[in-house]
């Protein structure tokens, strides 16, 4: 056997060639670019000058306290774009990841509410249940697509509508939420035992969630189980050609269910450094909307862990900074859900062109190195 | 690709023979339903199912639903799926009450149509010119169009406060006329008040047509029978149907493909506008921010529902339309309608078992049951779950009936020019 | 580039043949002449002036109609709407248009239904929808993109008798074709691409099929080699009774497979003849447990695989090269080595437990490059980047690295060249020597021909005939392919002898080809 | 920049003027949202004329997170802004939160309360059920056919009081009254509040069984449902403010038979007033009837006639001869 090895490390550093990184953040700095540009247009319409309120922002995100607060958003950012990117891999759309959240977070608060165990238990407990609740709920989107050939996209929009109703039904006083007071309007469950509180790390600005590194755990398994595992492998196929998936004798109906759940399980944990980290109860104005999110920071982050990472801390940077629009200066806060807008449709365009350009590029490359190997041993043969 | 899968014809065997829903079987069912509805409502006492002003609320409530799906309809069928309907109808919303408050109404509709036009040139430019998946276009749609709704009122209605406008409101527009055709609708109004046995009940449904339509009803409704036309029946319907189906196939035979997907998208956009501007111009008579409340979702849910067919997305949107009318009319008469789904079960149990299909006839005999049992057993259903309705039934009918549906074979496909194989 | 320097030339009302292996560029040329692709640089006259087509409809205007390689008819659609579809102002969509079509369908003996379903016909059916489609516009230039390849003999002869029709109407006709002894029988004038530009023109009647091919290639074809059979006794695959019937949106059932039941041995080779939708397709996926049985068993090594999942057959031992490998066969943009792992992810050495080994698959994948000749700079390009040939050198690397006891090979050398097609029949081949058991499903009858230790013939979802390739002609199983025959076949052993030498005087047998001529491959490529 | 708050900069900015200086968080739709909002920044208009204090203003957004609602708090407080009021239920953990932190500012929570809220929050609630019971006397007494609506926006506790009150103010003119009753929407679903559609479909139910005077205690999904009303020429009652006056409802002021007014301006002037007084107020402040915290608006004069027996009624509350549950009892 001749050496591997040198091949091996050759086609490593072709891996991670420069003209490949450049290619890969081409296109997020262009969209972000862009979608400055776009906004700075729009908020110079309003008759404010726009520097002004980039200037708001950025201030604020060099504050300690400000970024403390990108962190714990970026977090709950983190763990919605998992959720949604892991259906994705497999080209399987999780549209309601929405739904999964709340109901788990829902049923999460109320165990947390009911049982007091130490906290080495009782966490794990807690995680495990919203992620239970999570899968279980999704599972019923992913069997209706594998028995009944219904569109995931179409029967987790259904979800997450109905979901709203479980809450409803359950979040009442004497079901999950506790007997209301006369003068109380706010309905919300019991506060979860102190044993559920999960630590946080006081700095300067605050306190750090520490379910920090319940996300970044999420991520390295998502990349591991991804790139390292069968599974992971049998997934990403089937997100890139069913039927290719199918004839290696990858179980697609079982995938199918399986990542929805999985997907859900993720989307379980959403709700939770909220629940577990600050508001200690699940109240009826639970924050909404972050399966959305989700959605919209999978795509930007291109499904890909790291990729995700910078997308949630991006849309955290937005929402955070942008919150401070309207107190410092009178910018509409309406601006930043413009700029999110903008920078999803610019980087999804962007991604394509430039995969495309990519593709082509590789192709071109392989035709001419072949087609130089193809002289060279043309003029062997001749010398010969 | 090798030419054998393209040219692999249907398995041999049986020859094809299709069972349609022809016109005659479409009435006897609608005329089954009615005596079922009659029957129950007999037998409960409870007549507001078949009353005319449920039918023509239902009416009312559908044409958001049925125009945002008419436009998943167009764009669909010329093989881009849009779920960008949403952000489209909210343009809608906007232009509409704006155009409607500036000038009148009839040119806010117009107004909301070209809002949604606009978006749907957007959601056109990005999957058709840059081919970006369409789903994902449509997710960063409806992220973006109403970002930009909810910043343009806030800035552009500062000044209008005293109109009536607020932060996230736009100052009220003229309403739209509403049409009554004059002696049938009292006529009709008489005989239902009978609660005749099925008479009756036929009088409250036809009243239901005749009675307080806004004009906006009888277009879409006049649109939806002209799209049938002109994408069924005519050259450009031909041309934008083949790009749903073969869009390579259609470029060698000259068609512009672009071209008719370019159309269509935009059309379908103008269509999810027009159900935007029906709710701030006639269902309300403002923009509000977050006003249209997931129908793009759920009109492209009914097209589906309907099989991508202009009669089926109809039904679709009418069965919307006729249980979120019910739901907040009449809160209480959704507990009849359990049982009049169960009565249904139990029926689809017997033609399952007529066909011989005994697993199928189980199922349908326990949900029958299962339904008829919570029906005897209580006496309303809680609103939390009443409000879930539609959503409900969706489920059930699409996991009944979704194998039988066929999409556009090159639906959600990325086409591009000259790279056909 | 895929075309440079092309010049050809062609005479009104005659037919001209253009040849060129796979990847020549013959489709490629074809489509800038309809407009689909653009030169570069370079001029199109008609009748002696310059046209310029950006795009068909320029040049459906000038008179030329194409008959795709690929065929281009939506399922969903009728024939009348297939046919009338951008010529919609010439005869209206309606009652005119049929009437128009149904006399265009007598004239020709096309037998096309205007109301019927695409979806519902069969190939040479849709074949004929797609000359209509094109007469119907009038074309007085007609190109077909190798319009033989998936038709029967018999079929053939039919297609070949209007193309004269049409010449003598004055139609002229650019034939593209693969197979040499179409060419020579229909053709007035024969022109040869090779690598994307004219290498010379040919007078149909002075040339041999010898001659054409080594054009073709532009080299001496290696030259044939024994072989002895090698079949055993001892039997690999047993499928028994074997059912499928699909029920159809309408809830119709269809009888896709119907008491199938076949044996191969170690070291044999079955060929599995018919034309293309007639369940062989289905009859591969139901082996390979992608399709649920209705009825019977398969069973390997005396192993009933009957109700395990795809995945436990591959692992037992069943290598599959499927029809369309752009489908079923790679992830176009994943990077070589994942396809290399692509369905043996359970086994050595892409895995040990539910972890993957990509060091390991990388190092296995270059092993496979280098064995089996796959022409890349290197593994980590994506898929789709290799041309047709590699790739499909590629996947059979994969499954032979597993040492199947079954390898099933469906249209093995579709779409690949000359040169790589003769590397692939001697891996099977190879393989077969040391007791691979082998199911071949080949459109190219020379080729099942060639291979098959035993050929069956399936029609409509029945195996109906068989035959020992040492004693049939591809004439006779065109005959049992179109349901015109059935049992044993058994041709007229001096036809028999007079294919063989014709092959042998195409090819001296190549070793391409045990039998029969080289260049005679199937389908064309990507 | 790191280790810096954003705050840090601006800590000398509260001690640069004398004045009060009062910070108004609002709840959705912020000031100009036509209703609840409105009603308070009109209080907080009132006190920056007749008392001088320093006001700014901040506003939630929809779907927003609850760190946010915490952050803008605590933006308030940064600069400079002791005195502060969280208008709308959705704030009062955040307001829990931050109060604890900064025990020296002084909140006040609108229309909610929390048994284990800091000493520093006061809770400013109204009896909105015995606003309603006059709005259902009114309504039985205008009932021409004996059948009354109520359509609540979101059917949270809060609208709960509403319907209890009228119910019972209905049954008290007319125990034998047909009451029809619907909910837009459940919690957590709010968009009750913000859909006039639904409230106009709703109070076309209504009508069409029968009921001729429709109260609605429903945001402004109650204009939806006063356009209905008033097409079909029946009585409706208005919320909140006096939408008689709304330039939104101009067209159908005729039709509006009054409105159950909820008093925040008046709740909001209040506490700013006790606050600059150096007598802020603690707990629970209940603005009922007596307090002249709710009350019945009579724009266009069409409850003049029934006015001594809605005077009655109200005696009798604020004389406790009536007690009005605050839960629908059936
Ligand atoms: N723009 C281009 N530049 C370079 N190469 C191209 C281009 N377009 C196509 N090709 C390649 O040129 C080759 C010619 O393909 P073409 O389909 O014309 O071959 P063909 O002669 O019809 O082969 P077959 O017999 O397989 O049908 C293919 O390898 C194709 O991938
Ligand atoms: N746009 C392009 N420009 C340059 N080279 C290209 C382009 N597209 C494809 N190629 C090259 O052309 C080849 C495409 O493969 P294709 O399958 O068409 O080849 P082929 O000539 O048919 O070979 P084979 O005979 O092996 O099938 C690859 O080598 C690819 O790198
Ligand atoms: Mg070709
Ligand atoms: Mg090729």
């Amino acid at each position: 056997m001749t050496s591997p090895n040198p091949a091996a490390k050759r086609s490593f550093a072709q891996r991670i060639s420069g003209e490949r990184i450049v290619l890969a953040l081409a296109a997020p700095v262009l969209a972000v670019v862009l979608s400055v540009a776009i906004c700075s247009v729009l908020l110079a319409t309003s008759g404010k000058n726009p520097f002004d309120a980039w200037n708001v922002m950025i201030t604020y995100a060099t504050k300690s306290d400000g970024q403390v607060l990108i962190l714990n958003r970026a977090t709950t950012y983190y763990l919605a774009a998992a959720a949604a990117a892991f259906g994705f891999r497999m080209n399987l759309f999780n549209i309601g990841v929405e739904g999964q959240y709340k109901v788990a977070a829902l049923f999460a608060a109320f165990v947390g509410a009911q049982v007091d165990l130490p906290a080495f238990i009782q966490i794990p407990l807690l995680l495990v249940t919203a992620m239970l609740i999570g899968g279980l709920y999704a599972s019923i989107a992913g069997l209706l697509k594998v028995y009944r050939g219904v569109s995931e996209v179409i029967s987790t929009i259904m979800l997450n509508a109905i979901s709203v109703s479980i809450v409803g039904l359950l979040l009442v006083p004497g079901v999950f939420a506790p007997k209301a007071s006369s003068t109380s309007n706010s309905i919300q469950t019991d506060p979860v035992s102190d044993s559920s509180h999960f630590f946080s790390i006081p700095t300067a600005g605050g306190d750090l969630w520490g379910f920090l590194f319940i996300a970044v755990l999420v991520g390295v398994l998502f990349q591991f189980t991804l790139t390292r595992t069968r599974f992971g492998f049998d997934l990403r196929a089937t997100g890139r050609s069913e039927s290719a998936a199918t004839a290696s004798g990858v179980n697609v109906k079982k995938m199918v269910v399986i990542s929805m759940v999985v997907s859900g399980a993720i989307a379980g944990l959403i709700g939770l450094p909220e629940l577990l980290q600050n508001s200690y109860s699940y109240g009826q104005s639970f924050q909404p909307g972050l399966g959305f999110l989700g959605i919209s920071i999978a795509l930007l982050g291109r499904n890909s862990p790291i990729g995700m990472a910078f997308a949630a801390l991006l849309f955290s940077f937005l929402d955070s900074t942008g919150s401070q629009l309207p107190l410092k200066g009178g910018f509409p806060f309406e601006i930043v859900a413009v700029m999110q807008g903008t920078i999803v449709i610019c980087v999804v365009v962007a991604y394509e062109l430039v995969r495309r350009y990519g593709l082509k590029r590789q192709q071109q490359k392989v035709g001419a190195q072949l087609a130089a190997q193809a002289a060279a041993t043309e003029k062997k043969e001749v010398s010969a | 690709m090798s030419t054998a899968t393209a040219a692999r014809p249907k398995a041999p065997g049986a020859p094809a023979k299709k069972r349609k829903l022809s016109w005659p079987v479409v009435l006897l069912l609608i005329a089954g339903a009615l005596v079922l509805f009659a029957a129950v409502g007999m037998a409960t006492g409870n007549h507001s199912l078949t009353s005319s002003g449920q039918v023509s609320a239902a009416l009312g409530s559908a044409v958001p639903i049925g125009m945002a799906g008419l436009g998943g309809l167009w764009s669909e069928r010329a093989g881009v799926v849009n779920i960008g309907l949403e952000g489209m109808m909210v343009a809608g919303t906007f232009c509409g009450a704006w155009a409607g408050y500036l000038v009148n109404p009839w040119v806010g509709l117009l107004a909301g149509m070209l809002g949604g036009a606009l978006g749907g040139l957007l959601h056109a430019i990005i999957t058709v010119t840059f081919g970006v998946d369409h789903i994902v276009s449509g997710v960063g749609i409806n992220l973006l169009i109403p970002g930009i709704c909810a910043y343009v009122n806030r800035i552009y209605y500062k000044d209008y406060i005293s109109a009536g406008a607020g932060a996230n409101q736009s100052p009220p527009a003229d309403p739209l006329p509403y049409i009554t055709v004059p002696g049938l609708s009292s006529g009709l109004k008489t005989i239902e008040n009978h609660h005749w046995f099925l008479v009756s009940d036929v009088a409250g449904v036809l009243g239901g047509l005749v009675t307080n339509l806004s004009v906006v009803v009888v277009l879409a409704a006049v649109l939806i029978v002209v799209s049938y036309f002109l994408l069924w029946r005519t050259v450009f319907g031909l041309r934008l149907r083949s790009c749903g189906e073969n869009p390579t196939a259609a470029e060698s035979l000259g068609v512009n493909v672009y071209k008719y997907k370019y159309m269509a998208v935009i059309a379908s956009g103008a269509f999810a506008g027009l159900g935007g501007a029906y709710l701030s111009l006639v269902a309300a008579h403002f923009y509000k921010d977050g006003q249209t409340l997931g129908r793009g979702f759920i009109g492209l849910a009914a097209m589906i529902f309907g099989n991508w067919m202009p009669g089926g997305l109809a039904m679709g949107a009418g069965l919307f339309g006729f249980t979120d009318s019910l739901q907040l009319r009449d809160p209480e008469s959704v507990h009849v309608l359990i049982l009049i789904v169960a009565i249904a079960m139990a029926l689809l149990a017997l033609w399952q078992l007529y066909r011989r299909k005994f697993t199928a006839t189980v199922v349908s005999l326990v949900v029958a049951g299962g339904l008829g049992a919570w029906y005897a057993l209580t006496d309303e259903v809680q609103r939390p779950l009443i409000v879930a309705t539609p959503y409900l039934i969706t489920l059930v009918v699409l996991s009944l009936a979704s194998q039988r549906l066929r999409m556009p074979k090159a639906d959600g496909q990325i086409y591009r020019k000259g790279q056909g194989k | 580039m895929a075309n440079h320097d092309i010049n050809l030339t062609v005479r009104t009302g005659t037919v001209h043949a253009l040849m060129g292996e796979n990847g020549a560029g013959k489709s490629t040329l074809m489509k800038i002449l309809y407009g689909m692709q653009r030169p570069d640089e370079g001029t199109i006259a008609i009748n002696g002036e310059q046209c310029e087509f950006h795009t068909p409809g320029d040049a459906i205007a000038r008179g030329i109609g194409m008959v795709h390689q690929h065929f281009m008819l939506a399922d969903n659609l009728t024939v009348l709407e297939n046919v009338v579809l951008g010529g919609e102002k010439l005869h209206g969509i309606g009652a005119r248009a049929k009437a128009k079509i149904k006399e265009i369908s007598d004239q020709y003996g096309l037998g096309v239904r205007p109301d019927a379903l695409v979806e519902d016909l069969g190939v040479a059916d849709r074949q004929r929808v797609e000359i209509l489609k094109v007469l119907y516009r009038g074309a007085k230039i007609l190109i077909l993109d190798e319009p033989t390849a998936v038709l029967v003999p018999q079929e053939v002869d039919a297609l070949f008798d209007n193309l004269r029709e049409l010449k003598s109407e004055g139609v002229t006709v650019i034939f593209i074709s693969h197979k040499l002894h179409e060419v020579l029988a229909v053709a007035d004038a024969i022109s040869v691409i090779r690598r994307g530009t004219t290498v010379g023109d040919a007078d149909p009647k002075a040339v041999t099929a010898r001659q054409l091919a080594e054009m073709m290639v532009g080299a001496e074809l290696p030259s044939p080699e024994n072989r002895e059979s090698t079949v055993t006794t001892t039997e690999m695959l047993r499928v028994e009774d074997l059912r499928i019937a699909k029920t159809d949106a309408e809830g119709i059932e269809r009888v896709v497979l119907d008491d199938i039941s076949l044996r191969i041995h170690k070291g044999e080779i079955l060929g599995i003849a018919g034309v293309e939708g007639n369940g062989q397709a289905e009859l591969v996926e139901a082996i390979m447990g992608m399709l649920p049985l209705d009825g019977g068993t398969v069973t390997l090594d005396g192993k009933d695989l009957s109700g395990t999942l795809t995945r436990a057959r591959r692992e037992a031992g069943i290598g599959y090269i499927p029809e369309d490998r752009h489908k079923h066969g790679l992830l176009l943009e994943a990077p070589l080595w994942e396809n290399r792992i692509l369905g043996h992810v359970t086994e050595e050495p892409n895995s040990s437990g539910p972890l993957l080994k990509p060091a390991a698959a990388r190092e296995d994948t270059l092993r496979i490059v280098r064995d089996y000749d796959v022409r890349t700079p290197g593994i980590e390009v994506t898929a789709a980047s290799l041309s047709g040939g590699n790739q499909q050198k590629l996947i059979i690397g994969r499954e032979m690295s597993h040492q199947p006891k079954l390898l099933i090979a469906a249209h093995p050398t579709r779409g690949v060249d000359v040169g790589a097609q003769a590397q692939i029949w001697e891996h099977i081949r190879s393989a077969q020597r040391e007791g691979l058991a082998v199911l071949l499903i080949s459109a190219d009858l020379d080729e099942l021909i060639g291979l098959s230790d035993t050929i069956r013939v399936i029609y409509r979802g029945r195996l109906v005939a068989d035959a020992d390739p040492a004693t049939v002609t591809a004439e006779d199983l065109g005959t049992a392919m179109t349901g015109a025959a059935a049992g044993h076949l058994e041709s007229d052993p001096e036809a028999v002898a007079e294919a063989q030498a014709v092959a042998a005087e195409g090819t001296e047998a190549a070793d391409q080809h045990p039998h029969t001529d080289t260049a005679d491959k199937p389908q064309a490529g990507e | 920049a790191c280790g810096a708050k954003s705050t840090d900069t601006n800590a000398s900015s509260g001690s640069s003027s004398d004045a009060l200086k009062v910070g108004m968080a609002y709840d959705i739709g912020g000031r100009g949202d036509q209703s609840f909002n409105d009603s308070a920044a009109r209080g907080l208009d009132k006190a920056k004329a007749d008392l001088g204090v320093n006001v700014t203003e901040a506003e939630a957004k929809t779907g927003e997170a609850e760190a946010d609602k915490e952050t803008r708090l605590k933006n308030l407080i940064d600069g400079g802004y002791k005195t502060i009021v969280a208008v709308g239920f959705v704030y009062q953990q955040a307001v829990d939160k931050v109060a604890k932190d900064n025990p020296n500012v002084k909140f006040a929570i609108i229309d909610s309360n929390d048994k284990d809220q800091p000493s520093n929050v006061t809770s400013l609630l109204f009896a909105e059920q015995e606003g309603s019971y006059l709005a259902g006397v009114a309504a039985a007494n205008k009932s021409k056919a004996h059948h009354i609506g109520f359509i609540g926006g979101v059917q949270s506790e809060l609208i709960k009081k509403f319907e209890a009150g009228y119910k019972a103010g209905a049954k008290s003119v007319d125990p034998n009254i047909q009451i029809e009753t619907t909910y837009l929407t459940t919690p957590p679903d709010f968009s009750g509040f913000n859909s006039p559609d639904k409230g106009k479909e709703a109070a076309q139910g209504q009508l069409d069984k029968g009921a001729d005077v429709i109260y609605s205690a429903a945001g402004s999904s109650g204009n939806g449902a006063i356009e209905a009303v008033a097409t079909a020429g029946k009585w409706a009652i208005g919320v909140d403010s006096d939408q008689a006056s709304q330039p939104a409802l101009a067209k159908f002021k005729n039709n509006i038979l009054t409105s159950m007014v909820k008093n925040v301006d008046n709740a909001v002037y209040a506490y700013i007033d006790s606050v600059k007084k150096n007598t802020p107020f603690t707990g629970i402040k209940l603005f009922d009837l007596k307090a002249n915290g709710v009350s019945l608006a009579t724009t266009g004069g069409k409850i003049d006639d029934i006015q001594d027996k809605l005077k009655a009624a109200s005696d009798a509350i604020t004389s406790g001869a009536t007690t009005i549950p605050t839960a629908p009892t059936s």
